[in-house]
């Protein structure tokens, strides 16, 4: 076990998976030289040069588009949107054309494809390097949405994208990439999309979560504990689909349910969640089901007074899950 | 007017080292492609088939580009129109009719999709969907797969003249002009949009003057001429595969057909404009010079229609009766299963 | 009181507000002589001219930037997207432009823009002229979405929508345009955006829907009423932001939920729907609170066996009714 | 090197029928963005500004053109590298700098947005966002509703070079071009899109060889010639009013900068580049041609520096100490209230 950053976990991801499969290339903009804007992809040109580690014109259908094609050839392209707002021109070919190449052609192509996006506020990034934007594509069959919270489930994760034979995209979040480290093993592993995963094992109140605000919950937990009361913590990871199974056991575990994600409550992944559990275990909770999200705002605005607004942080999180505690 | 079996006229294929047999092959498969068309025409009229696109008016086209071709190597991602290209690279009347009557047995998409929707492995022929222009990335995407790979196919996309204003004709082809990738950039102009006309599309002479905003040639060709578009088209493919990069044609060609099925085109096109362009049939012409050179005479046109009609009949009457997709195949093939 | 059907009301609706107000005018693809592919803007070139009614070239993202320009001059443009399907490439412009027009100039800039779309399946329109792409537009704060389901609600809903000082996306049901028909009111009148509608009164289920499958649910209700049950319909009408206090009153009213949606389940607008009554009032649910959507593959197939096997239709809902009513 | 008074060369401006008051406003202006720019570079050294977009290398083109607009009723549609084009349009200062601090009274955005986001209906500068290029079909929109309101304004948008590579750019130039609207489309070609050079972001010589494939003029200038750059967006904008449509217009300019703050330009720029470059610097171009002819001495040049100089201590002391937004405000304003 080696303990490295979120970040690293990624670009360590790409680099031994270019290693063992020369069908695998990375594409986007400004992620040769440079090695990305957020050098995710640094070291990789030097390594693999110019054509496997492509920098593409900024125009993000084609990045997409063109992944598509390599793809359905049978490449494995890795394709960066620099930032996870930026991922709108791209929609098209997203969800038009990769998620629908299997079905359409009744199982003939098919697109092994992952599009790396960092995503999340908290970074000074503003309207629109700041955005949430996973839940737009968590109503598209064909597609897997994953975003995951540690260096570990980082790297394990995007290994088992870039192996899986159907299109994936990868959310990072951005303030992740150098504030979480974590220990990754030293030998080959992946992490299997479409399984969520219990971070924290507690016996009151089950939260259930994904990306930055874990971390949140997991420091809010450890304020509560010193209340008395035990959380649950559980770790989507894939956000489509998703783990029903997973959430309804962690649900059942405690019967008292708070959901919480940085993006927009309304139409946001906790609506989804609560419809699962509403669902299937209705009759084994305790107290209403909590959601604690971003505001309803278009994204967090630039001005740190206004970010600070915006942003869940492990105090907000804290007091929701001190209150369900209490309920 | 020209049915006597002595030349009167250049012979052109030869030329272009066409053999005799070759043109006739091109002229079998435009009226096949020809035929398929009307014939689905009568099927959706009697109610048999709920939606037909046609490619009537496009043959020469369709056909003189996919000769130009490696259909042993080469990828295409065709649009709805391109019966004719898909034809050449492998598919059968009896494919494009269980693709019609949207069979379990179609090899496009099992049912799944609306006719013209091609796609099919084994051909080199990626899937492709109804909302237009996507295919172009796709094209460059092959292109590239091809060049890292170390392969030398080339990669022929097509499109009609308003698709050509999507970004992502723009976005796609600016791609490849970037990298230099072998693709055929194909551009269908039949001079129609649905309703919407040449002039309300596009301010430019020709969709060809596009291509020096990519770095690449283009070229704007009598569609309706099938030699002429095998010719410019083998000279793209050929530079293609020497590396020297894209080039895009715009292959001016009529739409003699209502857009679809679902389109009635009185309302919006002038009276008598198709008539007179009927008067450029690309079948009468490649007919007329066919017989001029003396490659083609009544009987074997007698022949080869006969063929044809038999193949069409025997298709349509196999993909009728041919069962449909079971209702739960509905849930398959979402992920790799 | 004219009966007229779906269709004519959103031609309605166009016509009379162009007529009033001349800074209304409708673009889009062959809306012109034509009168639009499915003949919603009818009359309207002949009528109003062809500055006014003006056929674009073909390209979405155009139509809906174009549109946003012109409305934030001081137009009010009504966009027309020939399916639904084709409002991917304009994405971009509709989630980071007209969405955030407003908030990002600080209330300097606004966008008035209507963004008419046909969407739903049961027309043999195949995987690209069917979909129900609602439910990715409904996260986005800033926008407006609405899907009415009778005449009525689609002439008021439409005029609201032109006359409102936001970006609204009209979502129409291709399958309700001629199939449907029903009273309209020979003066002028309005339906407000952001309300809700119970459709039928009932004691002894809920049923919340919208669009095509509220007639569906209508009709199962009548075959329900012989069983000895009343079912309580709400037809959400907008989809974003969602009417909090009408879903919820409607779920008090039996403590019965069925939520019905053509759009696949899986983060469909049944979660978020889901999701509010579990946070509102849990307590006052007497059954586990149940969904009945598509199945969650990329959309319906052609074929017509596979349409009616992914399609809604009464039967199917009906038995989902008596089921829970029988809870 | 010519700080005499007497001219030695030929007298560009009046010629071009602007005044030495003009000249002297458009060096003023041009000298004024150079040095809030490098202000905000010392502010964001010192920890004072989280983020700066820059212009330096661009202040010819960006006032040249903006010049020759009529900034009492046409529309801008800038992009975030702009400063030079809004501080004509009436942009002060003080409203970039509180832009810069992203406080309550920035007028771009109330401090919503990142610095060069600009913004401000009553300067008819359309507030603009991130993602790059979504501007250009909203200068097309804006020049269509002028034309539907009987106006004769003419819309200017801006973008990158990288940016042209954009569906937007494609579809927005192509509407423009069908209904010959009055948008001047200028490109600030500073040869790199962040860190990806010219060569990799297009294949053709002059982003101006666009033009023709949507059926309008597209020239290539010297963007770091002020005077040059007003001459052509003129006749531009002339054009435009007279109802002949859209201009696509490529300046060529410098980055001087790295992209942003964020950016360290050492690890794929060549050694030496901008050193080479900053010898056409344009305000030492303008500086020298304004003394060559006459209109700008020693004195006049310290006495303009001074009061830039002021202006900037001015806008950068109050907006250093201008109020942020309260926190709730960031509730305000997703729709109307
Ligand atoms: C993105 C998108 N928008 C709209 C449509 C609807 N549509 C189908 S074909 C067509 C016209 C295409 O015209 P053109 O590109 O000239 O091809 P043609 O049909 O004339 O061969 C339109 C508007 C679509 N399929 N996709
Ligand atoms: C759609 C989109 N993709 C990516 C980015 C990130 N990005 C910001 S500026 C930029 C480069 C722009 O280059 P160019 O158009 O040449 O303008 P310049 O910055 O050189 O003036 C990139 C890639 C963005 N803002 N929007
Ligand atoms: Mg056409
Ligand atoms: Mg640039």
């Amino acid at each position: 076990m080696t303990i490295i950053s979120y970040i690293e976990a990624i670009n360590q991801a790409m680099r031994e998976e270019m290693a063992r499969d020369h069908k695998v290339f990375v594409l986007g903009e400004d992620v040769g030289l440079k090695g990305g804007v957020f050098k995710a992809t640094q070291g990789l040109y030097e390594e693999f040069g110019e054509a496997r580690v492509m920098d593409t014109p900024l125009a993000e259908s084609a990045i997409a588009g063109v992944a598509i094609g390599a793809a359905a050839y049978g490449l494995r392209p890795i394709a960066e949107i620099q930032f996870a707002d930026f991922i709108m021109p791209a929609v098209n070919q997203i969800v038009s054309e990769a998620a629908k190449m299997r079905y359409r052609s009744n199982g003939d192509w098919n697109c092994p494809l992952v599009i790396r996006a960092p995503y999340g506020g908290g970074v000074h990034g503003g309207l629109y390097h700041s955005q949430c934007v996973e839940a737009m594509f968590c109503n598209i069959p064909g597609l897997k949405v994953v975003a995951p919270s540690t260096p570990y489930d980082a790297k394990g994760l995007l290994i088992s994208a870039i192996r899986d034979e159907d299109p994936v995209l990868f959310f990072e979040h951005k303030r992740c990439y150098r504030f979480i480290k974590g220990e990754v093993p030293d030998i080959e592993y992946i992490v299997p999309i479409g399984k969520a995963d219990v971070k924290r094992k507690g016996e009151d109140i089950t939260v259930i979560t994904y990306g930055l605000t874990l971390h949140f919950a997991l420091q809010a937990a450890e304020k509560l504990e010193k209340d008395g009361y035990s959380a649950h913590i559980l770790d989507l990871r894939t956000l489509y689909p998703l783990d029903k199974e997973s959430i309804v056991e962690a649900a059942r575990k405690t019967g008292k349910v708070l959901i919480v994600h940085e993006d927009n409550k309304e139409g946001g992944i906790g609506g989804e969640v609560a419809g699962i559990i509403a669902e299937e275990c209705l009759y084994e909770l305790d107290a209403p089901l909590k959601r604690l999200c971003g505001p309803d705002v278009p994204a967090t605005p630039y001005n740190g007074v206004m970010e600070r607004f915006f942003m869940l942080n492990p105090d907000k999180v804290y007091k929701a899950m001190a209150e369900l505690a209490a309920f | 007017m020209g049915d006597s079996g002595t030349s009167q006229i250049e012979n052109k294929h030869n030329k272009l080292g066409l053999s005799d047999e070759q043109v006739l092959n091109m002229y079998r498969d435009m009226l096949l492609v020809r035929k398929i068309d009307e014939r689905t025409w009568i099927l959706n009229r009697s109610g048999k088939l709920p939606f037909v696109l046609s490619c009537q008016g496009q043959e020469a086209a369709q056909i003189g580009a996919a000769y130009a071709l490696d259909k042993n190597k080469d990828y295409l991602c065709p649009y709805y129109r391109d019966a004719g290209v898909v034809i050449v690279f492998g598919m059968t009347a009896k494919d494009l009719m269980l693709n019609s009557f949207a069979r379990a047995e179609d090899p496009n998409s099992g049912g799944r999709q609306m006719p013209g929707h091609f796609g099919g492995k084994k051909y080199r022929i990626l899937s492709g969907s109804s909302p237009v222009t996507t295919q172009v990335p796709h094209a460059v995407g092959l292109a590239l797969a091809g060049r890292l790979e170390g392969k030398d196919h080339v990669t022929f996309v097509s499109f009609g003249e308003g698709s050509s204003n999507q970004g992502d004709f723009h976005e796609g082809a600016n791609f490849a002009g970037v990298h230099k990738l072998p693709v055929i950039f194909f551009c269908e102009n039949n001079k129609y949009a649905i309703s919407v006309p040449y002039s309300k599309q596009v301010a430019c002479n020709s969709i060809a003057d596009r291509a020096i905003g990519y770095g690449f040639p283009g070229i704007s060709i009598d569609g309706s001429d099938v030699l002429e578009v095998y010719k410019v088209t083998k000279e793209a493919a050929d530079r293609a595969r020497k590396g020297e990069g894209p080039t895009l044609i715009e292959a001016r060609c009529f739409r003699y057909m209502p857009h679809s099925s679902d389109d009635d085109d009185r309302t919006y096109r002038p009276e008598g404009e198709v008539a007179e362009e009927k008067k450029q049939d690309p079948i009468h012409q490649f007919t007329h010079y066919l017989k001029e050179v003396g490659v083609l005479n009544e009987e074997k046109e007698k022949e080869i229609l006969k063929w044809v009609t038999k193949e069409i009949d025997e298709a349509t009457e196999y993909a009728e009766n041919a069962p449909s997709p079971a209702p739960e195949d509905t849930l398959k093939h979402i992920y790799a299963e």
